[in-house]
């Protein structure tokens, strides 16, 4: 089967540009199916492979296809080749398997939208472009890929195209992810410059044997790829764009901003992990942006009101776990999480999408209030998604992954003793904010009527998630409930393995802050509460730390600025100068030309006398 | 004899056009359809390796040759040469030429003859700037290029058009002359040094004058390209020639007469003064680089939409000046790749814009917006273009950037890294565009207006084939570099510095 | 001899000063007449007999009759004197004058200084004069008569116009 | 006839010339102009014939018969003109005449 991996990435292509051509030509529920359908015979490919590829590994663990010699020129080379590995077959499994049932959740929740079938259109394309990114095998394409994903992201968050708010979301998010782009675009010109390829196997092997630990140029390099890595995956200081690109459809948040895309940079992160480990000041450099994020986001998740920007925000925050986790070289640990993490967010998200699409598009927490009756469905989901979210310890994937990070940063030396302390308070956090909204949206009083049934394209997608965010843990289990290692025995060939932490201390320490947090939740909020006073405090947490404040004075209004006051081009002005000064002399030198015979004559005379003067005295 | 017939083809078919535009005004069109179909499938014959025999040592790349005596007292003859750099840029002409004639269907219906023979006539001159090596006969054909396309724009064209047509004139005209002035002294530079009165480019490489000499010459044809690539700051007339040009007009424009500017860079100035280049070259980058983040900033502030397409093609042309300068064969391949996607992409921007004109009667940003409600296809090719135009991986304009950059990389790390900056700008105004014409709330004055029509199905299949080119150029574009490998060897070998390798020039870098 | 050219020097350059004073158009072509006839004089004094026989004719006869018809033609009569005399200020005589007497001075002085002091002393007849026209300046004399040719077209168009008109 | 020294001949063509031009620049009435132009011509034709003189060659001659012959196309055309002018402009004022001013 591994022989039609091709396929897995060409399958929601091909959905999408049909959906593409028979745009405005195609049924509702025709375009849905293709939509769904696409990525469904993905999902059934891909697990298939990994069957194949887990009864069956190839020699190394890899399995490499290359498709086609895509350029060669100049001592450059690049194939458009994928390459199967454990670290990009859990990827693909995750974004096959999450993204199908995020698809089969967005053909009832979209339905009745105008531009159904874009939307799907361009959701087979976010996803055949995510794949690309994880399955290549080269700079090249992952790059490809890479912008891909960025081009589905902006296309989705402006999908509801209408409102101009809509538009500059999604420009901002593809912008500033751009930023991040640009960045690793450097990064490949310096690596493909100095190792002299493409292939990111080749690349790795290059660079351990050519450049030692420490050196520069290795560092340079792995803090141009770490630019991509933030701006994609939201982390400071790239991470304003998320909470901005919720303005998408939730189906849009959960796959893209939540479950793939943004995990798009601690994939990067493993992949390049060969360089990062000659650069330990780049790897440190990445866990302090984790946990400097997941801290600032925690704190912000907590001053929002509109439910999707705590999930937003929440987002951020556990990518800042995943980016803690690489930077105390917890590789498994940190794909760990992204896999739990792409459980349980996508299932917070959808439900919030569930709960949304029965109020009228509502997102503000406070005008909810006791749906915990009205929408069972929506309410179990949220549920045992927050849970997750906030670690509840043995019953949650979460709790099994985060502990897998919190560990590794245990035992990651005096920096990861900091980190595992910022890890700790982003837990108690998490809890805190997360059961925030579960009180506020679920118990307390409500408002007015709200009903209705949801369709099996919803329950099933909400059903498989939440067991898998509860049962998606048990895969790797630590040493002292059981020691199980799945994941990091499937990760072995890829990612250098962690030091197994025996201790209990932490587990223990962090399982009571994810708990007091809860239990401080539960304490505000079980009651009906109000909607917090805008206090400064309150104001600078909500708005994030004041980053977006920051950049707009120092970079977006000072290049506005310039755009608006010389869209004239002032260049032209100097050309203008010259015309405007052969004009003036014009105006004079005409006069000259004032049609009288008698004036030439004079002037001829007087050129004449001049002429013979010079000639008679010189 | 084939070259000539590609220029003959088009230069008559031009004149037949004419004459017949007084009896039926489909007459002209389905000619000049004829014509450039049976010159591209001319040049489409010409694909292939390099002949091998009867050419120059050291200059292997030739495909074909064609060469008489013209005025042989003055060492001037009628001499041209193709190789596959000439080849490439031909074909794009001859499409983008065809290309044009269908898009000026319906929006043209004034003077029909004469329009196309002007069509023909510009085509058959950029043609001949490509084929030609006598020195003479270059500056011929790059003057004749202008007139034909003087009269699109004087005649055919919208708002200010005379005032539009007059500053392209005088600018390509004046820098022309400065050309014409370089190339008359390197031809008695020539003849005194050797005793040779000639024209003959292949005789010229090599001529030796000292250092300020041909410093004072490389900036004669450096600025004479540079002012029609065009090159900040010699970019002005770009934009009001493009939004005063008919559609046809401008994307003859930007997609050809663009290229001329970077072929004589590449053909011309390193070449025959490799020293003075490769001195000069820190500083053209730099113009280079100006040129991308200027006229991004200056594409983001504008009102009208040919104004930012127009200026967006200024960035992409400091691409290539990046380029050039560099000049390595990554970069230099990086370069044609450019100037092939950019022919492209943008000349179906000018398409759309100018179909959209056909429509709403404004090119204003300001009173657009929402048209993807009223008509989708357009709106969403144009944004397949925007997006195209601002470097996504995997179509042409990405390829071309990225070997570019990778080149220029080799050369000068700081000015790469500032050249990318463009890639960020380009994301902003590529998506300012899509954002206030086709999304967004519809602007008021269309609730009363009828409703626009969507593209038509000639349109649809020329935007359909262009996204298939650059799609392709993205994908699989080995063909193109293999074309024109051998062509740009010889280029690189002619214009390598006798002072030392290659190696040198990276140093001089600032 | 020399006597001759003196006083015929001084007539001319009288009567053209007249000439060029005159409001009346009739006045001022008579004193050209004089200045012609003193010009012939002038001619036959310095040896050309032939010259100064068609400066008689052709110049002071031929053209000047041309004038007088134009004058009796156009019926310029004292209107015409009297804002001529309204022309004549002063202040326009100036400029012109100052311009004039450099001119003057510019081409005497290279006359004087010119080396041209000592005569031939011999005299060119017509026999002379008609053997160099009809021998190295044949061709000059066929243009000459093409430009006699255009002239007596375009006049005669001209008049044509004007008669039609009337 | 010998001894008529050449300079005082050129003076005098210098002299004519020079008035003639005043009388062009200062008379406002084409036919003074005209008038003028024919001192010019003249003076022109007496310089020609003083030089042959000092040679005692044809061609001076030779040079004031085609100063005449183009004075007569000259006069020809030009009072034609002037007959036309007159119609328009009575006066014969050249000032008036300053349609092709720039």
């Amino acid at each position: 089967m591994r022989e039609f991996l091709w396929l897995v990435p060409l399958l929601p292509l091909i959905g999408s540009v049909t959906l593409m051509l028979g745009a405005g030509r195609l049924t509702m529920r025709l375009a849905g199916t293709i939509g769904a359908v696409s990525v469904g015979l993905a999902a059934i490919l891909a697990f298939t492979i990994a069957a194949g590829f887990l009864t069956n590994p190839p020699a190394g663990s890899v399995y490499q296809q290359t498709l086609w010699h895509w350029l060669n020129v100049g001592g450059v080379s690049a194939t458009f080749g994928l390459r199967l590995d454990p670290l990009s077959l859990v990827m693909m499994l995750v974004i096959t398997g999450v993204g199908f049932l995020i698809h089969l959740f967005a053909t009832e929740y979209m339905e009745g939208e105008d531009g159904y079938g874009r939307f799907f259109a361009h959701l087979n394309l976010f996803v055949a472009a995510m794949l690309l990114l994880v399955l290549a095998d080269n700079f090249l394409a992952l790059y490809t890929g890479w912008e891909g994903v960025g081009l589905g992201s902006y296309l989705l968050i402006g999908f509801w195209w209408r409102d101009p708010a809509n538009g500059l979301a999604a420009r901002k998010a593809f912008i500033v992810t751009r930023i991040g782009d640009t960045a690793l675009f450097l990064g490949l010109l310096l690596i493909t410059s100095h190792l002299g390829t493409l292939n990111i196997a080749d690349a790795m092997q290059h660079a351990t044997q050519s450049w030692p630990i420490g050196s520069p140029i290795a560092t340079l390099a792995a803090f141009l790829l770490l630019g991509g890595a933030v701006g994609k995956s939201a982390q400071l200081p790239l991470q304003t764009w998320l909470p901005d690109a919720m303005v998408g459809p939730t189906p849009v948040s959960a796959l893209i901003h939540a479950a793939t895309m943004v995990t798009a940079g601690v994939y990067l992160i493993a992949r390049t992990h060969a360089l990062f480990l000659l650069a330990p000041a780049a790897l440190l450099t990445v866990g302090i942006i984790g946990g400097a994020t997941l801290l600032l986001a925690g704190f912000s998740a907590l001053a929002q009101n509109d439910i999707k920007r705590i999930l937003a925000y929440s987002t951020m925050s556990q990518i800042g776990y995943m980016f803690l986790a690489l930077g105390v070289g917890a590789w498994d640990a940190a794909l760990f999480h992204l896999m739990t993490h792409a459980f349980f967010k996508a299932l917070l998200f959808l439900s919030a999408g569930a709960i949304t699409m029965r109020l009228h598009h509502e997102q503000d927490i406070f005008k909810m209030g006791g749906l915990a009756r009205r929408l069972p469905v929506a309410f179990w989901s949220f549920l045992i998604g927050s849970a997750a979210l906030a670690a509840l310890p043995l019953v949650t994937a979460g709790f099994y992954s985060k502990e897998a990070i919190l560990s590794g940063a245990w035992a990651g030396g005096t920096s990861g003793r900091v980190l595992w302390l910022a890890g700790v308070v982003g837990a108690f956090m998490t809890g805190l904010y997360i059961f925030r909204a579960v009180f506020i949206v679920f118990f307390g009083e409500e408002h007015g009527h709200v009903s209705g049934r949801y369709g099996w394209r919803i329950t099933t997608p909400l059903a498989v998630l939440s067991v898998l965010a509860v049962l998606g843990g048990l895969i790797e289990v630590p040493p002292v409930f059981g020691h199980v290692t799945l994941l990091s025995n499937l990760l072995a060939p890829v990612l250098p393995a962690t030091k197994e932490v025996t201790d209990i201390t932490p587990l223990l320490l962090a399982s009571l802050a994810a708990l007091l947090g809860i239990a401080l939740a539960a304490l505000f909020y079980w009651r009906p509460t109000q909607r917090p006073a805008e206090t400064p405090l309150w104001r600078f947490w909500h708005a994030a730390g004041g980053f977006d404040w920051l950049y707009n004075r120092v970079l977006v209004r000072p290049v506005l600025w310039a755009a608006r006051v010389n869209s004239d081009d002032f260049i032209d002005s100097f050309y203008d100068v010259i015309a405007w000064a052969t004009k003036a002399i014009h105006q004079q030198v005409r006069r000259t030309q004032n049609g009288r015979v008698r004036w030439y004559t004079a002037g001829l005379a007087i050129g004449s006398v001049s002429l013979i003067a010079i000639a008679v005295l010189l | 004899m084939t070259l000539v017939w590609l220029l003959l083809i088009p230069g008559i078919g031009g004149a037949v056009a004419w004459m017949a535009g007084g009896r039926h005004p489909n007459l002209p069109r389905r000619i000049a359809l004829a014509v450039l179909a049976i010159d591209f499938i001319i040049a489409l014959s010409l694909i292939g390796p390099a002949m091998s025999s009867a050419i120059p040592a050291g200059h292997a790349a030739w495909i074909a040759s064609f060469e008489r005596p013209w005025i042989p007292q003055l060492g001037i003859s009628f001499e041209l040469y193709l190789d596959g750099l000439s080849l490439v840029l031909i074909l794009l002409t001859i499409a983008l030429g065809f290309i044009s004639v269908v898009i000026s269907w319906t929006e043209i219906t004034d003077r029909v003859g004469l329009f196309h023979a002007n069509l023909l006539w510009s085509v058959t001159g950029v043609i001949g700037v490509f084929l030609a090596l006598d020195l003479f006969l270059f500056f011929f054909f790059w003057e004749l290029m202008l007139v034909p396309m003087y009269f699109l724009i004087a005649l055919w064209g919208h708002e200010h058009r005379f005032y539009a047509a007059i500053k392209f004139f005088i600018f390509t005209q004046g820098s022309g002359l400065l050309m014409l002035v370089a190339i008359l002294v390197l031809v008695f530079v020539h003849q005194q040094t050797t005793g040779h009165f000639t024209f003959d480019y292949l005789a010229l490489l090599g001529t030796k004058m000292n250092p300020t000499m041909a410093f004072w010459l490389m900036l004669g044809f450096f600025i004479a390209f540079a002012v029609k690539l065009p090159a900040v700051p010699f970019h002005t007339w770009l934009p009001d020639a493009h939004t005063a040009a008919p559609t046809a007009g401008s994307v003859l424009l930007a997609g050809i007469l663009l290229k001329t500017g970077a072929y004589g860079l590449i053909r011309f100035v390193v070449p025959l003064f490799p020293d003075a280049a490769h001195a000069f070259a820190p500083y053209a980058m730099t113009l280079g680089v100006i040129g991308i983040l200027y006229a991004a900033l200056l594409a983001y502030g504008q009102n009208d939409m040919k104004r930012l397409v127009a200026y967006s093609s200024v960035s992409h042309m400091g691409f290539v000046l990046l380029g050039v300068f560099a000049w390595n064969t990554l970069a230099l391949q990086g370069v044609v790749i450019q100037m092939l996607a950019h022919g492209v992409s943008t000349g179906a921007l000018f398409i759309l814009v100018g179909a959209l004109q056909e429509r709403i009667h404004t090119r204003d940003m300001r009173q657009m917006g929402g048209l993807w409600g009223s008509i989708p296809h357009l709106s969403a090719f144009g944004m397949v273009f925007a997006i195209a135009s601002l470097g996504l991986p995997g179509l042409g304009n990405f390829i071309g950037e990225f070997l570019i950059l990778l080149g220029s990389f080799q050369v000068g790390v700081p000015l790469t890294v500032i050249a990318a900056i463009g890639l960020v700008a380009g994301a902003a105004y590529a998506l300012l565009l899509v954002q206030r014409a086709f999304h967004g709330n519809a602007a008021p004055h269309d609730e009363t207006a009828a409703k626009p029509c969507d593209l038509t199905a000639p349109h649809l299949l020329v935007m359909a084939g262009l996204f298939l080119a650059l799609l392709g150029l993205g994908l699989y574009p080995q063909p193109v570099f293999d074309q024109v490998a051998a062509g740009l060897a010889v280029v690189q070998h002619d214009g390598t510095p006798s002072t030392g390798p290659t190696t040198q020039f990276a140093e001089a870098t600032p | 001899m020399n006597t001759t050219f003196e006083i015929s020097a001084v007539v001319a350059v009288l009567a053209t000063l007249m000439m060029i004073t005159r409001p009346s158009a009739v006045h001022a072509l008579l004193y050209l007449t004089v200045s012609l006839l003193a010009a012939a004089m002038v001619f036959f004094v310095l040896g050309a007999p032939f010259a100064a026989a068609l400066e008689v004719i052709i110049y002071a006869g031929a053209i000047m009759v041309l004038f007088v018809f134009i004058i009796m033609m156009l019926n310029i009569g004292d209107a015409a004197a009297a804002l001529e005399s309204t022309w004549l200020q002063p202040s326009t005589w100036i400029g012109p004058s100052v311009l004039a007497l450099l001119l003057a001075i510019e081409l005497g002085s290279l006359a004087v200084t010119g080396g041209l002091a000592r005569p031939a002393g011999s005299v060119v007849n017509a026999q002379a004069v008609g053997l160099a026209l009809i021998g190295p300046y044949m061709l000059a004399v066929e243009i000459a008569s093409f430009l006699l040719l255009a002239a007596l077209v375009a006049a005669f168009h001209l008049g044509r116009a004007v008669m039609r008109e009337e | 006839m010998a001894n008529v020294p050449l300079d005082q001949g050129l003076l005098l063509a210098a002299i004519l010339f020079a008035l003639g031009l005043t009388g062009v620049l200062v008379r406002r009435n084409l036919l003074f102009m005209l008038m003028s132009l024919e001192v010019m011509l003249n003076a022109a034709g007496i310089a020609f014939i003083v030089a042959g003189a000092r040679w005692a060659a044809p061609d001076g001659q030779i040079m004031f018969i085609f100063v005449l012959t183009f004075a007569a196309a000259e006069v020809s055309v030009g009072l034609a003109l002037i007959l036309l002018i007159h119609r328009q402009n009575p006066m014969l004022d050249a000032d008036a005449g300053d349609r092709l001013r720039g």
